[in-house]
Order: structure tokens, then C-alpha cells, then sequence
């Protein structure tokens, strides 16, 4: 079923058991972000030293694919200096909009590349990115606040 | 005329296709907006192959075929809401948004001396279960004017709650705004002691009708309200033409909204006098084949009667809540029974989702909406970020209704499936 | 392909009826609408037939084809008109009148510290050959904000007299707001030097491209404005549909216009925030079907060259003047020469008044405007209380003229009976 | 033709020779109305002697219809009384709105049921009222300002 390859099992066990969810007090900045289609929002909070990501934590609702997208990401990106994150996040914003013609870059993208087929779901593709332009935007605010 | 879904669904073209790989389209999202017969579409079409002209404004016969169209259409939508007044109670505009805008800013167009100015102390009421439409328009006149804006909270289940009806309405309430029916709840709302409050103090009333023109039997005099909107869209009629209707009275007094062509008396460089209603309120050249298109629209509801479509409504819905209520892992939002109620029936499923939900369902050809359904006041009342909602109308059946449900059934073994 | 009008007239149906008892509609009122090529009527019905939905909304496939479509449309305005910074700088309204209006309120609602607030001090600047679309909004706009309007007159020949342009456009200047074609005279205005001018003080140029967009190439970055817009239905597009480009930056710091569904962020009962351009600006359910048809329309359009039109109107144009300036009883109003105007041609008939010539014209099938074409300063500049206004388009060619030309000179006879 | 059912000869020959143009600076009320359509103006003096019309003078531009639709009024309402107007005005407002289907009454309206044939053209019935309407909003004038 082609909806298989929006819902992949490492989808939905992120989904289910999201990583790095809830809140850490201790954060370089921390953004807002809402998804106005469908009422989806997270917080996130990020915490550098130096130019390396410390953590990533944050907190949110919204379906599957929003939820699993940004656990996913917190794995990839914690421990990551940010010149490599704007790889990754540049990859996988590439993939979103890929229209499902490209299937990830795997030495880049990891476990992420289960949402390649998100790409195929234009409607869902804010939802695979609100995390990630959290993201983006909290580490800008993030290098501003040094 | 005898009300046969069958029959009706073969006025629709859109139900001759399939949808997500050869499925039956089972469309349940008509409160977003409606399907459209043969006939709205030819009527659309026709416009433009043989009688296209600019209305009011040309001296040749295309141009007089076309006003004669665009007049008659005007007439149509009167009779069909029972404007007292007749065909110069009925503007056209684009949508139910602009009719609702088109009223906050004239409002703020008033001066001083004229009964819609505003002013710091006057008063705005509106409900927490607001379209955005009928919410956001407000806030900004109060932003604009100084005004303070109140609204009815809402029970548990969803209804308006009156019990400090003049508190809320008080004397110095200017405009009361609110909604016939629920968008998210399918609440029918009670208008009666609303508007006798309101008028009491002077207040107008104003009627967002968008999801109850369509679908019940609605007559302006009789509600006794003073401005009424809706939407074309969902009234089987084209995109991009809404109704605001008012008494005349008040039309008269309201200055006008957008200006330019059409909608002036005289213009010299500095200045400029208005046109009588409803000219005053239609600037430019209007959206005429849409306004042809609703008329068809109205003709074919008025076939198949008001009193019958609403019939067949309740019926349908009532199906759906007791096959929704039946399932423990379903929690509607909003009366759980067809009592006082229409067709816009939201709910959420247990540990899925509704964007994960609608996706599920829209592989099985059921197309619903999901999220805060453009009242997110509502939804933040109710505790729900989001929810999905079915919303029926004339071409849905019983087979939709178990479509939908044995989908949300499959939907939760494919979720579950971990 | 070849510029060909019987080949052209192929494509739009109404060239199959005749009007006044069997006569050949000879169709010479472009200027106030267009006709439509069945490719546009078409994609509009499809839009209905196959893929109705709300944009934007729905959680399902017809949601999404119904999007994809709309936000095809967008890239297609964007490309026809060079949109520098592509889809997202187009906005879609009901017609160029709301447009202009959009524009109005939106900088009404700036607050001081946005580079829209105006103030008592600031000046707009129109001209005196202006639609009332471009000049009433801004008569209104300076009477809510005690800014001042001031205009650039005009030459006998009915061309814009730019000999005091630096105080007519001053240093306080924040908005400049002129038409590239007066549908009028049909001069076709210079906009380098004033362009310029508003730039160096700061303001924004506004640029009313209804009477040029349909008619040659526009392209919106080379001729360094900062607004363009522009009506549907006068470019083979459907009624209830027009266009607002704006620089992206310059859309981001304007405030929105209409409130409601979609152009919202966030909403709480008191509060809200507003979606990114171009959502900020469409608010409720969209015209979907008409800016699918004008899409249609614009690749009608492109597939002919803009190129070809302009040449094809220019040369008409020329033959028209011609004729019309070798009859000694009439006076055009305007350029007499085809050098920098298009094809709106007005005149004045002696001892005939337009009306009375308008039904003449259209006892013999030809279809003219009369009046003061909702340019009432203009008419009154020039001392002509109406004119008759011949428009001419892609599906008109020299026998149209001659018909125009022999019918008037009937009339002549007609009127002259006595 | 059908246009000579509008052009009749009598209209152009008010037309051409219209009756009582130019204001008397005497009058009891002064109006000035405009057809927004298409720009004809009127302005039109009353004078009345108690109910009695004593003059009605007029200038104007506009089309054959509208000028001589008011030249024709005036001839007709001068010397009547105010109730008699109003039959008269009725009547006339009656023919317009008849859509080809009334001859007019020629007891009343006298040569003014030449402008049956305007009212087979809906776009031309506010030029034949344009002067009719203006004498009526006179008329409640020159009432009110007694
Ligand atoms: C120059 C010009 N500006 C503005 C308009 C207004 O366009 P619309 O009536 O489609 O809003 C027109 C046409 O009527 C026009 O010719
Ligand atoms: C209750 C209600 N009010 C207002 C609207 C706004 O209608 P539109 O988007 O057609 O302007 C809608 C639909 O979206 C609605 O359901």
C-alpha cells in the first residue's frame, strides 16, 4: 500500500517512544513553532557550547510524522557541531521537496531517511519539517544570544 | 420531488471518478465546501459562451443580457433567504469572509452621528465557537475603534451558554456576531433570546449562516437577525461569490466598504458620493458568472426542497453518531445526538492522530478535514488541538457513513499495528 | 504560431451567436470585459467536475489536487507578469478593484514605525486620467489617515503633464498610484521618470495594469514598480477573479486586509497572528476555480506572444484612428495616432449623444461603451460629459472597424433625419 | 425597425427643440440629479403657486431620450396641480416599468405615450426617468420648504 511508505515502522516507533521529549530547563535559546494548517505546535529548546550542539529537547503535539520527525532529528543533530547540522537539515529539506524522486542520502540523513516517502505527501511534508525549521530558526537565535 | 441520493448523485460529475488508486469517493468534507451539480457548472459556462458582457455598463445587448442575469441571480438569492426587503437586501461579495470584513470595515468607515460608529465603551459580542471569519474581523475593529469584545463561553458539550446573557449583551453592546451553526461542533444555535437581548439594547444582529443556508430551511425575517452571510461554495454553488444580506434600512445606513466603479453616485478629485444599495457595496465589475452559478445552485436546493435536504440531514447524521457512539474509542465533539444539530459531526480517536487519521482515510477514498477546522478558540476551549470531521450533505448515504466507519475501524489496526 | 483572427475566433464560442435580430456580433467593449476562449471555461468547469476542494484545508486527495491546481496558477501569473520573486509576490483577489482597495486598507491598518503609516504631512499622488478604482480608495484613504492627495494633470492630447514632477511628487510623498493605460484616451503612460522620482523620495509606485496586462508585455521587474494589479476578466479570464503583485519584502511589512480562515498564524479570543505571503492575504476559501481559469487564460495568452497581440493591436489601432479621423463630424478623445496608446479608442459624434449612438451601434451588432467609462474627472479635465469608447482585442480585425466606422456613419443619417 | 419604436419622431423633435430649457431664476425648489451610469445631469427648478405648478424650468445635458423625456414632462405638468402630477408621474412611472407591454394612456400622458417603445429597452428606461424623477424630488421640496 503506498501509504506504507509514509508510515514506516521507525516512523511510528519514534512516534510511539519519541526521543529527547520534554523539556530541558537549561537551553541556549528556545522556540515556538506552530503548523497554522492543522493546530500542530512545538517547543524546542537547544543548548550549544561553542558551536556544538549540546542538546536538543522539546516538547509538542501533533500527528506521527511531525513527532517522529523532529525525535529523529534530535538524534541526528545532539553532539553535532552546526556547520554539520546545516548539512542535515539542507539534505533533508532536499528530500521534502524531492516529490518523491530521491530517497535520502543515508551516509548523511540515518535513520531519517524513513521519510522519504513523505515526499510524495505534499500535505505532509510541513508536517516531516516543522521540527526542523524549529530547529533552524533556534539555532540562529541561538548564535545571535552568544 | 422525491429525495433520492442516487438520483442526486448523478447531477454530480465529480462522482463519476475515483479517487486513491480506483476507490470510491466517499466526500465528507461539504463543510469545507460542497460539490457542484451539472447545472451550477453549465450555468457558470453558459454565462461566458453566450450572454459575457460587463453588467450595468455597457450600451449593447450582450451587456444588458448579462445585467439581466446578474439581477435576476440577486432575486434568487432574496427569495431563497426571504429577504423582506427583496433583491436590494442582497450584495454580492466573494466569499462569507469578505461579507463578514465588509462589515467590520464599514463599521469603522462610520462617523460620529451614524448608528454603526464605534467608540471606546461601546461593545462587540461574539461566542467561543467563531470561525475565524466571524472572529478576527472583530478583533481588529475593536483594535481600530477602541471597542471591547465579549463572547458567550461555551458548555461542556458544546452549546452556547446564556445564563448571563445580559451580562454579556450589555446596554452599551453595539454589534452581536455569531454563528447559526457550528462549523466543528454541528451545533445549531439558539437565536431567539440572543436576538431579543440584543435588540433590546439596541445591538444588531449579525448571522453567520454559512453552515446552516446550505442546509436547512432559513428565512431572514423570520429569524428577525438584521445581517445574514454565506458562502456560495457550500451551497453547491461556484467558488468565489458569497451573500451578505441586511435590511435594507441598514444598508442604507452603512457606509460603504470597497470603492471604485459601480458604487458611486458622482467623483470629482477630492470627493465622491455613493450609489444607492446595493450598488453602493459592489465596486468593480462583479464576479457575474459566480453569481449565475449560485442561482442555479439555489434553484436546485429549492427543487429538491429546504424541508427535505434538512430531513434527510438529521436523519444521516443521527445514523452516523449512533455508529460513532457505538465505539468506545471514539469520543465525538460536540451533541452526541441529532437533537438541535447538523451534519458537521467532529470526533477523536483514541492514541491516533487525526492527520494521521484523515491520511488513513483518504487511502480508503474518505475525504474529511482534520486540525482546528479555522476555530482554534473552539478547539483550545475543548482541550483538542485537533479533531476530524465528517460533514455530510444531500449526495452523502448510509453506505458513506459505514464507509467511514469500518475506515476508522481498519485505521486503528493500522496504527495499532505495534 | 501565426497571429490569425478567423482562427482565433475559433476558440471563443460567443463569436457563434448573433445579437440584435441575426446580426454578427461585432464586439468591440474589451476595455470593460473581455470574451472568454472555451480553453478558459473549460479549465474553470474541470476545476469543478474533477477536482473541487477546498486549497489548503482538506486532509485528503481532491484537497490536494485542488491545491496543487490553485498554487499552479499562482507560478503561472507570476511568470506572465516576471514576477522577480516568483509565486509567493502574487496574490489573488476578486478583481483589480479589490486589489487596489487590498492596498488602501492594508496601509490604513499600518502602525506608526511600519513604512506604510500614513499620516497628516504625507501625500499620495494619482493623476487625473485615473478609473475610480485607482483614485476613490485613495480620496478614502486620506480622509481615515489626514494624509493629502494631489494628482498630475493633464495635456490637451490627454497625456500626463509631467513638467512639474518634483512638486507634484514631493519629498513627502509615500504613495504614487497611476495607471500604465488609461482606459479612456488609451495613452499608454511613461513610467520611467516618475518611477524615478517616487523612488528618490521613498515612496512606493502602484501601478493599475488592467488595461496593459491583457494587452502587451508587462513585466513587472523591468519596469521597477512596486505594486501591479490587474482584473481577470479583462485578460480572457473569468469574472470574480483579479490580481495583486507586490515586492516580496514590501508584501511582508504590509499589514493584511481581510481577516479570517487561512491568513492566520495563531488565534486565541483576543489576539491573533498573521500566516506568511501570500496566505497573509487570502483570507476564507479561495476563488480556486477562477484563478484556475485565469491561469488558463494567461497561457492562452503566452502560447499567441504577447509580442503579437501588442503588434496586432497596434496596427488595428492605427487603421481605426485612420478611419475614424478621415470623418470630419467626429472627435477622438485622446492620442489621435497609434504612437504610445493601445486600443481603447473614445470619441464624440456631433449633434449624436453617445448613448443615442451606443443603440444605434447596437441596433447594427455592435457592441460599444458609452459614458464617462467610471472615469468622471477625466471626462470632466477634457469638457466631455460621455464619450463612446470602442475597445479592441485579439478577436477583432479591420472588417470590425469597418463596421464600427459604416454603423456610425448610418447613425449619422439615422439621427439626422430631421 | 425596432429602434424606431424608441426613436420616435416626436422624441427627437424635443430632442432637437427642447421646451422650457433654461432656468427661471424664480422657483420654489431647486434639484440637481444625475444618471450615475452614464453621467447625464439635470438640474430643474419648480415653482409652484400653493398646490398649483406655475413653472418648471430645466438644463441639462444628455441623450435624446432624457432631454426629451423632461422637455415633454414639463409642457405636460406646467399649470397642473400637485395631485394631478402625481397621477401623471405614476402613470408615466407605470409605462417605463411595463418592459413593451403597455401602450400608455393617452388621456393622461398625452404625447408622452411616444416613450412606450424606451421601455423595450431596460437600459434606456433611467434616461427617460431621469427628469421625472428629478420633479418628484422637486415636488416634496417645494412642499417641505413652504
Ligand atoms: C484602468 C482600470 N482600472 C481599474 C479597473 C477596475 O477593474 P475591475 O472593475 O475589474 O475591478 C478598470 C476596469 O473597469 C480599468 O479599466
Ligand atoms: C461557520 C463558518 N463561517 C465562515 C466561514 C468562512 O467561509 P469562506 O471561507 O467561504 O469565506 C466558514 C467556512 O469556511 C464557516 O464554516
Amino acid at each position: 500500500m503506498e501509504l506504507d511508505s509514509l508510515y514506516q515502522e521507525v516512523i511510528l516507533d519514534h512516534y510511539k517512544h519519541p526521543a529527547h521529549k520534554g523539556l530541558n530547563p537549561i537551553f541556549s535559546a528556545q522556540v515556538h513553532h506552530v503548523n497554522t494548517s492543522c493546530g500542530d505546535e512545538i517547543t524546542l529548546n537547544i543548548e550549544l557550547v561553542g558551536q556544538r550542539i549540546n542538546s536538543i529537547t522539546w516538547d509538542g503535539q501533533g500527528c506521527s510524522i511531525s513527532q517522529a520527525s523532529v525525535s529523529m532529528m534530535s538524534d541526528l543533530l545532539i553532539g553535532k557541531r552546526l556547520e554539520e547540522a546545516d548539512v542535515i537539515v539542507k539534505s533533508f529539506s532536499e528530500l521534502m521537496a524531492s516529490k518523491g524522486t530521491s530517497a535520502g542520502d543515508p551516509e548523511i540523513l540515518e535513520d531519517a531517511v524513513a521519510f522519504a516517502g513523505v515526499s510524495k505527501f505534499p500535505g505532509r511534508v510541513k508536517c516531516a519539517l516543522l521540527g526542523w525549521m524549529a530547529f533552524k530558526d533556534a539555532a540562529i537565535q541561538a548564535q545571535t544570544n552568544e | 420531488m422525491s429525495f433520492s441520493v442516487p438520483e442526486i448523485r448523478k447531477d454530480f460529475p465529480i462522482f463519476s471518478r475515483s479517487v486513491s488508486d480506483g476507490k470510491k469517493l466517499v466526500y465528507l468534507d461539504s463543510g469545507a465546501t460542497s460539490q457542484k451539480p451539472a447545472s451550477v457548472i453549465e450555468a457558470e459556462s453558459d454565462f461566458y459562451r453566450f450572454h459575457n458582457a460587463a453588467a450595468h455598463r455597457g450600451a449593447h445587448q450582450l451587456a444588458q443580457e448579462a445585467t439581466d442575469l446578474y439581477e435576476n441571480a440577486r432575486a434568487e438569492v432574496a427569495s431563497f433567504i426571504g429577504a423582506p426587503g427583496g433583491p436590494d437586501e442582497v450584495i454580492f461579495t466573494k466569499n462569507a469572509t469578505e461579507s463578514l470584513n465588509l462589515l467590520a470595515y464599514a463599521m469603522g468607515n462610520a462617523q460620529p452621528g451614524n448608528r454603526f460608529a464605534l467608540s471606546a465603551g461601546d461593545r462587540i459580542v461574539v461566542t467561543e465557537m467563531e470561525h475565524h471569519a466571524n472572529l478576527v474581523p472583530w478583533q481588529e475593529l475593536t483594535r481600530r475603534t477602541g471597542a471591547q469584545l465579549a463572547w458567550f463561553g461555551l458548555t461542556d458539550e458544546g452549546r452556547l451558554d446564556l445564563s448571563d446573557i445580559n451580562s454579556v449583551i450589555t446596554t452599551n453592546t453595539k454589534v452581536v456576531a455569531l454563528t447559526h451553526q457550528s462549523n466543528v461542533l454541528g451545533t445549531i444555535n439558539p437565536l431567539a433570546a440572543i436576538v431579543a437581548r440584543a435588540h433590546e439594547v439596541g445591538a444588531v444582529v449579525i448571522l453567520d449562516a454559512c453552515q446552516s443556508v446550505p442546509h436547512m430551511p432559513v428565512a431572514a425575517a423570520d429569524l428577525d437577525v438584521d445581517f445574514l452571510v454565506f458562502s456560495g461554495h457550500k451551497a453547491l454553488g461556484p467558488t468565489g461569490v458569497g451573500v451578505l444580506w441586511g435590511r435594507k434600512e441598514l444598508l442604507e445606513e452603512l457606509p460603504p466598504f470597497l470603492f471604485g466603479g459601480s458604487m458611486i453616485k458622482t467623483v470629482t478629485m477630492t470627493s465622491a458620493t455613493w450609489a444607492d444599495v446595493p450598488a453602493k457595496f459592489e465596486a468593480g465589475v462583479p464576479n457575474m458568472a459566480q453569481a449565475v452559478g449560485l442561482a442555479a445552485a439555489l434553484k436546485y436546493l429549492t427543487n429538491l426542497g429546504m424541508d427535505s435536504v434538512h430531513s434527510h440531514e438529521v436523519a444521516l447524521t443521527g445514523y452516523l453518531l449512533n455508529k460513532l457512539n457505538a465505539i468506545e474509542t471514539i469520543k465525538i465533539v460536540g451533541p452526541t445526538t441529532a437533537q438541535s444539530r447538523g451534519g458537521s459531526i467532529s470526533f477523536i480517536v483514541e492514541d491516533i492522530h487525526p492527520h494521521d487519521l484523515g491520511q488513513f482515510l483518504d487511502s480508503q477514498g474518505v475525504a474529511v478535514r482534520t486540525g482546528h477546522h479555522c476555530a482554534w478558540p473552539l478547539a483550545r476551549r475543548l482541550g483538542i488541538p485537533a479533531s476530524t470531521r465528517a460533514s455530510i450533505y444531500i449526495y452523502n448515504d448510509e453506505n458513506d457513513c459505514d464507509v467511514l466507519v469500518d475506515s476508522i475501524v481498519q485505521g486503528q489496526k493500522y496504527f495499532g499495528r505495534f
